[in-house]
């Protein structure tokens, strides 16, 4: 019997080239015009809050993963003491940008020392670039000039609450970045919903964006603000800067074939066929607001929505119909957060009942197992 | 005497209704938004939970088996009126903040669960005792709930009209904490932190029990 | 030929990797100096030896067989001495098993047993049936199913259509296809021998249409027989699975297990099959040999080897140049479906349709990481199964649940597998469940 | 069409707007103990959009023509509530197990719990004593919106008792961290529910 070290595995013994590292970097590819743009738009400001936003995700992800396998306790909970700590008292005392900085900087630095660590001995930690893409897409739904710790309080809340209490990606039931903006402008309304400049309102008094104009009634003729609102439209948050950047990132998300073509066509086809219904304007109402946005990268996260296509149709038509209902008749001007975060909701009830037809069992007597 | 403490303090550490039994929760997420109101309803369902307890075994010998859950709820529901009306009558403002959760004492799990597991079957002294235990303990856990709840959503704590803490006004306060799903929160991350507590002192205990054997695979959680 | 080409739902695209092989002639492997033949080389019971030490056996000549209907007789692929009956490690059932070890004198007598069964037109089904049975003829696909149990169907399931099946959808394997170049009138042959032995009128031959020269080779040979035509199917994996190809060819699906292609009319049987049910009617020699295919990219000269059955991996990789470096997996099969083995001194069997050998950069090694829920495994299963819900219950021991996704339709075609970007082991998962839901008798 | 309106608006504002589990955080002690598996949350629903349609009749009749004409409505009208459900809940235990054997199995077995269901109770005294929903339609209810009161309660406890049993499907396999295992997660998982539900506040004016 020749020595060897052969490796026994059950078969199959060759795989696809996408692993869940290239889907996320896929994602980021596909966010970076979008992102690159509304930087050029937003200057400094913006640049703050998506880099404040990546940077916490990194560092909390570093902190969970630390915790989780117990591998440096001691100093991962002194990092997280000092990271939380530091800001409260500099706040407190007044101290402000300063206390931005170091906080920043100490946070990027203990998560390359840590990743670093992790790459010399032991294997390569599973730093897939969720924690990445997660603080970006939430960096995406924050207006532009916000105080420095919303971004830093909602991307600790994105992936603390959002993912890791589920137990690390793939848990989740709900979208990390969705939940974490969801508490922040419960938490903080004033920051989230207005005062950000608007050049594009028809009115100077009312600092709305034009969402809030139109359920005002104060807004006429919307058709000029097509080109505005598909290019360069600087009212909404950082990621609704471009819609046709957005879009181009989307359809090139599902010619890679990262995302399917069911969720964003269902979701945007429903908000067409609804605002035409009630008589608004439909393609306004695709290029305003998360609705491009949360269509292409928010409902589209894996873990958060259905698995087969007839679920994945169900839930695009489900987040259609939830925005246009909360934009028509509810207080808040924007409703694709709440949308998509309810039948984020929904998806174990619909995976659980809408299951492929197996195979064999004849096309008329679907058996649709419960 | 010894038995009289064990009834009081069981309620409030080993079988706390809200923590461990996890019963009595329709009154108490609700209630948790601020310190007075906790307070208040802690206060009421001690009054009616100890009055209960000590009328169901007084009247114990009494009750015919098949028919006591209607009439521990006839004698709950009394007691519940009394603190309905006198609410309504010295604390308009409060009563109009917990207006709907009074009546629902009288659906209230722990009180409904010690009259059957506890009172029916105990002495007047004994079921008094544990109605109070568990009174204080609904209550202790509702105003720790509320205070965290209030400091953090509104920057401050006010009873009565008398602000006792605040954190200053340059704390902008995050007002999830006082928002529905900020009950929720609160009270899951709570228990967590509880547990945790409990898992770490059992594991200090279990070392400290057999320091000779040195490190042996400890207990806990 | 350009019609338009069929295909089924779910499957995934992979990288074919055959241009080593598929332009190489079939060669004639080196006759083995002692062969080690397994008496369980097929689906159903095993056989028992029909002979002892030190007997001296011919080429074809049976030395084991089975008194039990699903069963397959062994024979002799050398002349020579028989120097033990013992266990012997086996490529597929990964452990060892009762085998015939004979060293081979080199004569390579034939067995007076081995005579022509006469012209296919005076020959009776019946008569056919009994020489598939008496020449140990199994499915040549990967399967090993005593193909004499699957060319008599019960009175009760008539059978309207023969496929072929020439897709050879897993990666790297060219045996197939040089079959199919080579040799069509004698696969044509066996295609009409096994309609008559089945009593079946229409007979198609499906082919990829990656591999277009043997879908016009076979074209040329099925030309003037009326009832026989070539279906070209789309390459795509698993277009080789019994329930893809008719599917695919013929739009019906065959149901849930217990159920069977002849449930839905069809019989379908391997290129290689049908090549060693004619050589056993026109020359009466029983299954001794088989083509497979030698490659991987540590073979220095890959190639399709006509092989004695029992010839160990060692001599096959010996006669391709050896190796070029440090095998990471050597593997009796595709690469989608074949078994991994622990050692090389393993025998070429029946079912063995390729040796692979792969490096370190061919396979993938990495560990599993979370489920991401991306439903890629979904879209891909051919069976219309859910695996991530599978993987995710049986982990956690919740056999009740597992059991409500239907875990035994699965074919354990990889797919699923192959797609997945956390690298979870699926089938790994899925086959833990059939076994465990099996013994609870629970299971679908 | 004003009457369908307020009809609609009711409903709406009592299943999603004002959710009594995870809104008013009503009946919460059900809903943590029956929502770890999907069968037992079916059942439950069933027993309770049963018995909350009929107890809140029985209570609307009570009010509108025993307690509030003779005007000891304000004092007696806990006892005479909680004693009619429960005798109520009690008779109906023994109905069903007679007639129909085959829906006791699939609901019978939760009845008694709904005695002590915090939400049958308020559903109930809501409809007499209008102003615990605080919805700004101004409503004194009429037997029909009490129907469609108690129907989009009833409905509301349903779907979320539903949802939730199907995450917790989910949940119970994840890797939480250990002193959050089982209860406090349910909660976390409430909490994002709830966050979900939040999004619909002030929807149509309620």
């Amino acid at each position: 019997m020749a020595e060897n070290n052969l490796v026994v595995t059950v078969s199959p013994h060759v795989k696809s080239p996408g692993t869940t590292r290239s889907v996320m970097r896929w994602v980021i590819i596909a966010l970076a015009p979008a992102t690159l743009w509304a930087l050029a738009a937003f200057g400094t400001a913006g640049i703050s809050v998506v880099l404040i936003s990546v940077i916490t995700a990194l560092f909390c992800e570093v902190v969970w993963h630390n915790l989780r396998t117990s591998k440096g306790v001691a100093r991962t909970w002194l990092a997280l003491a000092l990271s939380l700590g530091v800001p409260a008292a500099g706040s407190a005392v007044g101290l402000g940008i300063a206390v931005a900085v170091a906080t920043v900087t100490f946070m990027a630095a203990f998560t390359f020392s840590e990743t670093a660590l992790e790459r010399r001995g032991e294997k390569r930690h599973v730093f897939d670039g969720s924690a990445a893409v997660t603080g970006l897409l939430f960096a995406l739904v924050l207006p532009p000039v916000v105080p420095w710790w919303i971004p830093f309080i909602g991307s600790f809340v994105a992936i603390s609450l959002g993912k890791e209490i589920f137990g690390g990606l793939g848990f989740n039931v709900f979208n990390p970045a969705l939940v974490a903006r969801a508490i922040l402008v419960l938490s903080w309304p004033v920051y989230l919903t207005k005062g950000w400049f608007k050049p594009l309102v028809a009115d100077a008094t009312s600092s709305a964006t034009p969402l809030t104009a139109i359920k005002e009634g104060t807004l006429a003729g919307l058709s000029r603000f097509y080109a505005p609102l598909f290019l360069n439209n600087p009212g909404g948050c950082i990621g609704e800067v471009s819609a046709a950047l957005l879009l181009a990132g989307g359809l090139l998300l599902i010619l890679a074939g990262i995302i399917t073509w069911e969720i964003p066509s269902t979701y945007l086809g429903t908000m067409v066929v609804v605002s035409l219904l009630v008589g608004q304007d439909p393609v306004f109402h695709l290029l305003a607001g998360g609705a491009m946005l949360g269509a292409l990268f928010m409902a589209t996260d894996y873990v958060t929505s259905p698995i087969t296509s007839k679920g994945k149709i169900v839930f695009g038509v489900g987040c259609g119909l939830i925005t246009m209902m909360l934009r028509l008749y509810s207080k808040s001007p924007e409703g694709v957060t709440s949308a998509i975060l309810f039948m984020n909701m929904l998806t174990p009830l619909i995976d659980r009942s809408l299951n492929p037809r197996p195979f064999g069992v004849s096309r008329a007597a679907k058996g649709v197992r419960k | 005497m010894k038995a009289q403490m064990m009834d009081l303090t069981r309620g409030v550490v080993l079988e706390n209704p809200l923590l461990r039994l996890m019963i009595g929760l329709c009154s108490a997420l609700a209630v948790s938004v601020k310190v007075e109101n906790a307070l208040f309803m802690g206060i009421a369902v001690i009054f009616v939970l100890t009055l209960s307890n000590v009328v169901i075994s007084l009247i114990r010998p009494v009750t015919p088996d098949n028919i006591r859950i209607p009439i521990f709820l006839v004698v709950v529901s009394a007691f519940v009126t009394i603190v309905d009306l006198v609410l309504k009558a010295y604390f308009p403002d409060i009563y109009a903040r917990l207006g709907v959760w009074i009546p629902l004492i009288v659906v209230n799990c722990i009180i409904l669960g010690r009259a059957e597991a506890f009172a029916y079957r105990n002495g007047l002294i004994a079921s008094a005792m544990d109605g109070l235990g568990m009174g204080a303990g609904f209550t202790m856990v509702l105003v720790v709930m509320g205070a965290i709840r209030e400091l953090l959503g509104t920057g401050s704590i006010s009873v009565m009209g008398v602000t006792l803490v605040s954190l200053g006004s340059g704390f902008q306060a995050p007002t999830f904490m006082i928002t529905f799903p900020g009950a929720f929160l609160t009270f899951g991350l709570v228990m967590g932190g509880l547990n945790k507590i409990q898992a770490v002192m059992a594991e200090r205990a279990a070392r400290r029990a057999t320091p000779s054997m040195g490190k042996t695979a400890s207990g806990g959680a | 030929m350009e019609v338009q080409a069929k295909t089924f739902p779910g499957g995934v695209r992979v990288t074919h990797s055959k241009d080593r092989t598929e332009h190489l002639e079939i060669r004639k492997a080196i006759d083995p100096r002692t062969v080690v033949i397994p008496l369980h080389q097929h689906t159903g019971a095993p056989c028992d030896p029909l002979v002892k030490k030190g007997d001296r056996v011919l080429v074809g000549q049976k030395i084991g067989d089975s008194k039990s209907f699903v069963s397959a007789p062994i024979h002799a692929s050398v002349s020579g001495a028989v120097t033990a009956v013992e266990p012997r490690p086996h490529p597929a059932l990964l452990r060892s098993v009762m085998s015939v070890v004979i060293e081979s004198d080199g004569a390579f007598e034939v067995d007076p047993s081995v005579k022509p069964k006469g012209d296919l037109d005076s020959l009776s089904p019946e008569e056919i049936k009994q020489a598939i049975r008496e020449a140990g003829i199994v499915g040549l696909g990967g399967a090993a199913f005593p193909t004499s149990v699957k060319v008599s169907p019960p009175k009760e399931k008539p059978i309207d259509a023969f496929l072929l099946n020439g897709a050879e959808c897993e990666p790297y394997l060219t045996a197939d296809h040089r079959l199919m170049l080579e040799e069509p009138d004698l696969i044509v042959f066996g295609v009409r021998a096994l309609m008559k032995a089945i009593g079946v009128e229409k007979g198609i031959i499906c082919v990829e249409d990656n591999k277009p020269d043997a879908i016009d080779a076979m074209s040329r040979a099925v030309a003037d027989y009326p009832n026989l035509s070539v279906a070209a199917v789309r390459a795509k994996y698993p277009q080789g699975g019994e329930k893809q190809l008719i599917r695919a060819v013929l739009g019906r699906e065959v149901p849930p297990p217990p159920g069977l292609p002849m449930d839905v009319g069809v019989v379908v049987n391997n290129v290689g099959t049908a090549a060693a049910v004619a050589t056993a009617i026109r020359t009466g020699m029983p299954l001794v040999e088989r083509v497979l295919t030698v490659t991987g990219s540590l073979v220095k000269e890959p190639a399709n080897l006509r092989v004695r059955l029992g010839t160990s991996f060692n001599d096959l990789m010996d006669q391709c140049g050896g190796l070029t470096g440090e095998p990471v997996k050597i593997v009796a099969g595709g690469p989608m479906m074949g078994i991994a083995q622990y050692t090389t001194d393993v025998p070429a069997i029946k079912g063995t349709s390729g040796i692979l050998v792969l490096s370190e950069r061919d396979t993938v090694l990495e560990d599993a990481t979370n489920c991401i829920r991306c439903g890629r495994c979904v879209r891909a299963c051919p069976m219309f199964l859910q695996p991530l819900y599978i993987r995710m219950y049986a982990e956690a021991s919740r056999w009740d649940l597992v059991s409500r996704y239907s875990p035994a339709n699965c074919i354990e075609c990889g797919s699923c597998a192959y797609e997945c970007p956390a690298r979870l082991p699926l089938v790994q998962w899925i086959k833990i469940s059939k076994a465990e839901l099996a013994a609870k008798k629970g299971g679908r | 069409m004003g009457e369908l309106h307020r009809y609609f608006l009711i409903f709406f504002g009592a299943l999603l707007v004002y959710n009594i589990l995870l809104i008013r955080f009503i009946g919460l002690c059900s809903y943590f103990g029956i929502s770890t598996s999907m069968d037992t949350s079916i059942g439950m629903s069933l027993a309770v959009i049963f018995v909350m349609l009929i107890s809140s009749t029985i209570s609307w009749g009570l009010w509108n023509y025993v307690l509030a004409p003779l005007g000891i409505g304000e004092f007696l009208y806990i006892p005479v509530f909680i004693f009619v459900i429960a005798s109520f809940v009690q008779l109906e235990e023994m109905f069903i197990r007679k007639t129909a054997p085959t829906l006791y199995k699939a609901m019978g077995i939760y009845l008694p719990l709904i005695t002590t269901n915090c939400a049958v109770l308020a559903a109930a005294t809501e409809v007499a004593k209008p102003g615990f929903l605080k919805m700004s339609i101004a409503y004194n209810y009429t037997l029909p919106e009490a129907w469609v009161y108690t129907l989009g309660v009833a409905l509301g406890y349903s779907v979320a008792l539903i949802i939730f049993a199907a995450i917790r499907e989910r949940v119970d396999f994840a890797p939480v961290p250990a002193p959050l295992k089982g209860y406090p997660m349910a909660f976390v998982t409430s909490a994002l529910m709830s966050l979900a539900f939040t999004g619909f506040t002030g929807l149509f004016g309620l």
